[in-house]
């Protein structure tokens, strides 16, 4: 999230799309309810009414996976109508920018595309240059190859009639959500955006949310308060996993994970760091280096040095564009390529696409070690249904692990808050915190490797380990303390003329403090500051003050970067520094100072052209992004059909799916688009009740009893056509597998008129699998294709095609 | 015993109406413990009021056979009243109420008694269906089951003051009565009185026993 | 940290209708005596509380939980009123927090381990766990060992070992896990940020 | 009555059917659940049940002009005023609080049944096992305490809300009026006043399970505040006739021998 939790508050219309907040995120939607009561309009675009509708305004049913035409519509209705906030385009976003003349697009692909890979070369997706190197901008947006006026250009297919096509949403909702949305661009009024998995778990997902980001800049909602685009992320930890990347591209703090090609660090740093020539941009992503090596440092600590490129080469390097994402960790598994593997607190037999390959491929591995608190269909994949038990070789552990409240540590909320919770009480039996686990493997498998040798065996006998207390137990503070980073030797901080010391040994109070020359530590930089230099804990803090009146509790907790609670503020003033809605004062410059929330940065503001800089500091030009060159099916975001879908043809182009998706090939990837045989689109998700693939919440009986069983979602129309029954077991089945489950024939599918055809939806949650409850059903994800964005491998689970059949 | 008494009543009907008579004091002791609040004390006697409850229940069970030999037995000698004398004696409310010098002479059972018995019976059965429904009432009609409460305690009102009146009857208001339902001997006396025709009907009939004396059969004035 | 605060007061309710909830007054009266259903509430007013955030989605809701001082165990768990983003409110996967304790029978409280080809759990313990757990580790790490890719580039990969998860473990333990993974030289590396 | 009575105010209209609320009660009176079956809609259990004392009712509903809207109703005791339950309990394990709502005490509960056919709004389940009547009790322990009902402290989004009488009926007054349309308020106006009053968006007729009209059944009436008391006056007036019979009449003794003699050969 942009904002956090509490700001939904203060936003006028609020755009649910992509999210059932009401089912998934119930504490959020209080805050988006205390917006409607103030007045503010709550709209939920999705294929299903749901206990979110419920609670809107109004409800607007589109077909999965048209998200992206639906956007493009209101882009085209805000560039055509004049809704957009000029000042704000004008000076804080690369509208005014001139893209290079070899840049074009034509019937569904930018310049650069090579069939082959599906890729892009991007060398024409970039700007033309001054001769000092920066970016040309044309201020009046006149120029034909301004960023705006090809955005506008680009859009102007996507017209009412022709998104009502493709999404089945009728012309007149479609221009009651862009009036109401538009009417936004107000510089004193707010919009925001909801998303979560119903916008990532497609193939164009990335794409979505780039396409709802320019919507934000064009209305100038982006770093106000009330604004912004805000995920509401699905798992209680999933911002701090995913700040701690346990992702193969990145490492600690989102920095990049190494590829082959960067043989030393030098190369590597100087990819890596972005430059900028312009004076005003503060192109925040200059300090990289500090940021890596302090990484490397609270890796290694003494062993890195200086000499040995701080441990640089004993990371292990990918090959350059290949990716290692979930799915093809499963391929290669499939392939009988992995042949361990550790899987703690998940269930991919349960979560991971086309469940059918997933389970074969685990019964291919020689070893399993599984960390959890409850056994789950992957742990005990074994003994799963069809699975020949005797024959599976794989020598499985499963290790208990303690629960969330009987161990201490910190986990990040979406609103990047990051808190402190503390041990109520011991885990029973065996059980110990994934932390101690993790500890004691790699302990013992160090202790093999100073014993034995092996492979690149410095980076495991190097690694700095010592994260016990004296009992030998886990501790989470001395980890968190090994975080946030401490200075390695004596250090003085010049700042504005102060000159403060350190000691060796004392905490990093803030990232701006560590060094590239292995002075300090920090296991990640964007946490470097969680702590003070004296040690307080800052994630443990239960401030209640509210100086703002916006509820931004500021002493509540530590929120990353340095305890901004909305990023890119400086972008809700003015470019004197005075705040666009007086009402919602977020940040202001009085002259010498911001006052409000932790601005971004403490320079002045933009129009002081000497030290003044641009509000999006994590640009390299300062600017938020119109034009997105960084994505990899091109800058602006374009209309494709999801892998599977009901139509042989795109209605805007002739480029049917995403040109930049990657097609995994094996026998079980299948794929039956346009197909008589499945002629229903079909989306699967979570109840209120049920969390994940209910690997916690199917253990716990008073959840189970809410929701027993897996059942689909069926229009009333669908349903008699078919002749099924409410409440009536049936059966759904798309290319790659089938699954029964009971029918909830409902009012709340409609179905949806696509390009002249109806079309139906049905949808089913993935909450359930074969291991318990006994009678519960397995898998929705029988159902879904091996196939994922092009940016993040995101799986597409919102959108395939199934029959329903009765049993 | 004294000689000269008359056999008005034999073992069987006195184990029966003993039963019917305890188990419905029991039953409306053990009802009023869960009608009022202040007579909750009741079922402390047994243990809470709801062993109350289970006796109730139970008792309940032995009332409905009390009840259907009662019945049974005493269908035809009291459920039909036999004409004109019952009417007679109805107009003259038996004697009870004012002074009547000779109060027509009916059977075995004056028409006060056959009331008492048909109330008993017909209450008794309604006290029965009510209250089974009572104990089982989840899979019916909840309209169904609402009514049964205040006919339950309709039946209650009823079989409760005719209980009284029984008793007084039975007792004191009526001398000699009590005996007929101890060891079923009574004077000659009284059974004039209360029920002269019976006896002529049994002299006639030569059923008559007296203590002491050998059965007078067929033996006429 | 634990918290003490006299009687966590609730007060979601009253603010509307602008009557706190303690102004209820302790005026006991005649119920006081019907001491089964004031057990609880007392006991919560003597138990240690501590502070713990949600486990399931991503708002961070927080949690109080009750603790016996006697015993040590959790016996409730509800919404910590304090908190500035629940204010004390929960959902349906909150409100039942406390059936994620030991309180519930299904919890595993054994290492579980399974032979090649077994058909069923044996529990172990975790001095025989670990060790082994090493050893399959390096074996699998060693044999599979890419030190140098096709191109013949330094890259030092354990492509035959893999790591999946957690979103729902502590940010330490995830910063372990991870430091963990890298350094044994995995890429395959993911968790349910794509799930 | 000591001690201020309380209203429980269900908003419908703030409801998001999340159900943290019937959590939240199996959660604070540990009560467990049940293995149920999906019957075709989220409303599960299907009905309130003896360890089930709030539900929340999920109803399709499309009125007459063809607007669909998906109603929430969280079922559970009302707390009325003039408490049929109360009035029909017969070990007085019903009862009215100080805080006018209607406790329970479970070890008083001698599973009799009566208040399950009584209650106007269909709430008291019975369970075999204990041989005992179970409903929401709205938390009695932690009103006590100074503690919210469980239901209303987990309820997100302030749909649920508690305090003074009086203020909640005002609170409620305004916010259907706030609402328009068809929001109109349930539960001041029967039974005396319930402790637990809606906000409904729809009129009470469109919600299932929902009376329109509830009062103390004609039957309770009949049984408790007529035959209940004729008993009394019925068993005392015989009791008293019959006293006033001996004194007054005396008994009716046979008349002795020689008259019996005399007579009887007459």
């Amino acid at each position: 999230m942009t904002n956090h939790y509490i700001d939904l508050k203060n936003s006028d219309c609020i755009l649910i799309m992509g999210s059932n907040a009401a089912e998934h995120h119930p504490i959020a939607f209080k805050w988006i309810l205390r917006a409607k009561e103030r007045g503010a309009k709550i709209i939920h675009v999705d294929p299903r009414y749901t206990r979110t509708s419920a609670r809107c305004d109004y409800h607007v049913p589109l077909r999965s996976g048209t998200d992206i035409a639906f956007l493009g519509g209101m882009i085209h209705y805000i560039l055509t109508e004049n809704k957009f906030f000029k000042e704000y385009v004008v000076n804080y976003t690369n509208a005014s920018f001139i893209v290079d003349s070899g840049f074009h697009f034509k019937d569904g692909l930018f310049s650069g595309y090579d069939a082959k890979k599906r890729k892009y070369n991007k060398e024409t997706w970039v700007f033309e240059k001054e001769g000092s190197g920066i970016p040309k901008r044309d201020m009046t947006l006149s120029h034909p190859r301004t960023v705006f006026q090809l955005m506008k250009r680009h859009y102007s297919r996507y017209t009412p009639d022709k998104v009502s096509g493709i999404t089945g949403v009728s012309k007149e909702n479609l221009l009651k959500v862009y009036a109401e949305y538009g009417a936004t661009g107000a510089p004193d009024k707010a919009g925001t955006e909801c998303y979560a998995l119903g916008w990532t778990h497609h193939t164009t997902g990335s794409q979505i949310i780039r396409t709802m980001s320019m919507i934000q800049l064009l209305l100038g909602n982006m770093g106000i308060a009330g604004g912004g685009v805000n995920a509401l992320r699905g798992e209680p930890n999933v911002q701090g996993s995913t700040d701690h990347c346990i992702l193969y591209g990145n490492l600690p703090g989102y920095l990049k994970m190494p590829t082959a090609s960067l043989d030393t660090l030098e190369k590597y740093l100087h990819k890596c760091t972005p430059e900028t020539k312009d004076p005003q941009s503060a192109n925040y992503y200059q300090h990289y280096p500090k940021f890596f090596v302090s990484l490397l440092k609270s890796f290694w600590g003494e062993k890195a040095t200086p000499e040995n490129g701080f441990g640089y080469h004993w990371l292990p390097k990918m090959d350059d564009g290949v990716a290692y994402s979930l799915m093809h960790l499963f391929d290669k598994m499939y392939e009988g390529k992995i042949k361990g593997l550790f899987a703690v607190g998940t269930d991919p037999a349960v979560s991971a696409p086309n469940t059918a390959k997933v389970r074969k491929a685990l019964e291919k591995l020689d070893w399993l070690v599984g960390e959890n608190i409850f056994d789950n269909e992957t742990h005990s994949f074994w003994k799963g249904p069809g699975v020949d038990t005797k024959s599976v070789k794989t020598e499985v552990f499963l290790l208990p692990a303690s629960a969330s409240m009987e161990k201490e540590g910190s986990q990040s909320n979406s609103g990047r808050w990051v808190q402190w919770k503390y041990k109520a009480a011991e885990a029973d039996g065996d059980a110990i915190p994934v932390g101690e686990i993790t500890i004691r493997i790699m302990a013992e498998i160090q202790k093999l490797y100073a014993k034995e040798g092996g492979p690149n065996a410095e980076a495991i006998v190097n690694l700095k380990w010592d994260y016990t207390d004296r009992q030998g137990r886990y501790d989470a503070l001395k980890v968190a303390k090994q975080i946030n980073g401490y200075f390695l030797k004596d250090t003085v901080i010049e700042d504005k003329g102060t000159k403060t010391e350190f000691k060796k040994g004392q905490l990093v109070p803030t990232f701006g403090m560590l060094h590239a020359d292995g002075a300090t530590s920090s296991g990640n930089w964007i946490m470097s500051g969680s702590f003070g230099a004296n040690g307080e804990n800052k994630m443990a803090k239960r401030g209640k003050e509210d100086p703002t009146g916006l509820g931004l509790y500021p002493n509540w907790s530590f929120c990353w970067p340095v305890n901004r609670r909305i990023i890119y503020n400086r972008a809700s003033c003015d470019m004197n520094g005075k705040p666009y809605n007086p009402k919602r004062k977020l940040l202001e410059w009085t002259g010498d100072k911001w006052v409000g929330d932790v601005p971004d940065g403490p320079w002045p503001p933009q129009a002081d052209k000497a030290k003044g800089k641009y509000p999006f500091i994590m640009k390299a030009d300062g600017l938020g992004a119109l034009f997105g060159p960084g994505m990899a099916e091109g800058p602006f975001p374009e209309h494709y059909e999801p892998l599977e879908g009901p139509l042989a043809k795109n209605p805007l182009s002739g480029q049917l799916i995403n040109p930049a998706i990657e097609l995994f090939k094996s026998d079980l990837d299948k794929v039956a688009n346009a197909d008589a045989r499945f002629p229903y689109v079909c989306t699967t998700y979570s109840c209120t009740e049920h969390w994940c693939s209910g690997a916690l919440t199917r253990w716990q009986l008073w959840l189970l009893e809410m929701q027993p069983e897996l059942y689909v979602e069926i229009g009333e129309k669908l349903a008699k056509e078919k002749g099924i029954q409410n409440g009536e077991r049936i059966k759904v089945s798309s290319i790659r597998g089938e699954v029964p489950c009971v029918a909830m024939v409902t009012k709340r599918f409609q179905p949806f008129t696509i390009e002249g055809k109806t079309v139906h939806q049905v949808g089913l949650p993935f909450n359930y699998g074969w291991l318990f409850p006994k009678d519960g059903g397995d898998s929705t994800n029988f159902l879904t294709p091996t196939v994922g964005d092009a940016n993040t491998f995101c799986p597409e689970y919102k959108a395939f095609m199934v029959n329903v059949t009765k049993l | 015993m004294k000689k000269g008494l008359i056999k008005a009543t034999d073992a069987f009907e006195r184990i029966v109406h003993w039963s019917l008579a305890i188990s419905c004091l029991v039953l409306c002791i053990t009802g009023l413990g869960m009608m009022f609040h202040s007579f909750n004390f009741i079922g402390d006697l047994m243990g809470g009021l709801k062993s109350l409850k289970y006796v109730h229940n139970f008792t309940a069970l032995f009332f409905v056979l009390a009840l259907a030999f009662s019945i049974k037995m005493w269908w035809r000698e009291a459920g039909v009243f036999s004409m004109p004398e019952d009417l007679e004696w109805m107009l003259c409310a038996g004697g009870y109420l004012w002074h009547v010098d000779h109060p027509p002479k009916v059977g075995k059972y004056n028409p006060g008694q056959k009331m008492f018995f048909l109330t008993v019976a017909f209450f008794g059965v309604i006290m029965v269906i009510t209250g089974f429904i009572m104990w089982f009432p989840l899979s019916l009609p909840v309209e169904l089951v609402r009514w049964m409460y205040p006919l339950h305690a309709l039946g209650f009102v009823v079989i409760f003051a005719f209980f009284f009146v029984h008793l007084y009857l039975g007792t004191i208001g009526s001398p000699g009565s009590l005996p007929a339902m101890l060891h079923g001997w009574v004077t000659r006396a009284w059974l004039v009185k209360q029920h002269g025709k019976w006896l002529e009907e049994m002299e006639e009939k030569g059923t008559l026993e007296v203590y002491g004396e050998e059965k007078r059969a067929a033996q006429g004035h | 940290m634990e918290m003490t605060r006299r009687g966590f007061l609730i007060v979601t309710g009253a603010v509307g209708s602008g009557v706190a909830l303690s102004t209820f007054g302790l005026d006991l009266g005649p119920v006081r005596a019907y001491a089964e259903e004031l057990d609880k509430a007392k006991r919560l007013k003597a138990a240690k509380q501590v502070t713990t955030v949600c486990c399931y989605c991503s708002v961070g809701c927080g949690l109080i939980c009750s603790v016996d001082k006697v015993t040590g165990k959790i016996f409730n768990i509800e919404g910590d009123p304090e908190h500035p983003i629940n204010e004390g409110s929960l959902c349906a996967k909150g409100a039942g927090f406390f059936d994620l304790t030991e309180a519930n029978k299904y919890r595993l409280r054994k290492v579980l381990y399974r032979a090649p080809g077994g058909m069923d759990w044996e529990e172990k313990s975790w001095d025989w766990a670990i060790p082994r757990i090493a050893r399959l580790v390096k074996d699998a790490r060693d044999k599979g060992f890419v030190a140098r890719n096709a191109k013949g580039e330094l890259v030092n990969r354990a492509e035959t070992i893999a790591h999946l998860g957690s979103s729902n473990v502590d940010s330490e333990e995830c910063w372990l896990m991870v430091t963990k993974a890298r350094a044994l030289g995995m890429v395959y590396i993911d968790h349910q940020a794509r799930v | 009555m000591k001690g201020i009575e309380l209203v429980k105010l269900i908003d419908t209209s703030l409801c998001t059917a999340c159900r943290g609320c019937q959590v939240a009660c199996k959660q604070w009176n540990e009560v467990p659940a049940f293995r149920t079956k999906n019957n075709g809609s989220y409303q599960n259990p299907p009905d309130l049940q003896w360890n089930t004392w709030t539900l929340i009712r999920f109803q399709e509903y499309e009125d007459a002009g063809g607007k669909f809207t998906w109603l929430f109703r969280k079922d559970g005791c009302m707390h009325c005023t003039d408490a049929a339950c109360v009035r029909v309990c017969p070990s007085g394990a019903l009862y009215h609080t100080p805080f006018g709502t209607v406790g329970l005490r479970k070890e008083k509960c001698i599973g009799c049944k009566e208040c399950v056919s009584a209650c106007p709004f269909n709430i008291p389940r019975y369970d075999k096992a204990t041989d005992k009547i179970y409903k929401c009790d709205l938390c009695q322990g932690r009103l006590q305490d100074n503690l919210s009902p469980a239901c209303v402290k987990s309820c997100p989004t302030g749909a649920l809300t508690i305090g003074a009488r009086e203020a909640m009926i005002k609170k409620a007054h305004a916010r259907a009026k706030a609402l328009g349309g068809d929001a109109n308020v349930y539960g001041d106006k029967f039974v005396d006043g319930t402790h637990v009053i809606y906000v409904l968006k729809e009129k009470p007729e469109v919600y299932d399970a929902l009376p329109v009209n509830p009062h103390v059944p004609l039957s309770v009436m009949a049984w408790k505040d007529l035959l209940k008391p004729l008993s009394l006056v019925a068993a005392g007036g015989v009791l008293a006739a019959s006293f006033l019979h001996y004194i007054i009449h005396g008994p009716k003794t046979p008349d002795d021998a020689d008259n019996q003699t005399k007579e009887g050969g007459a």
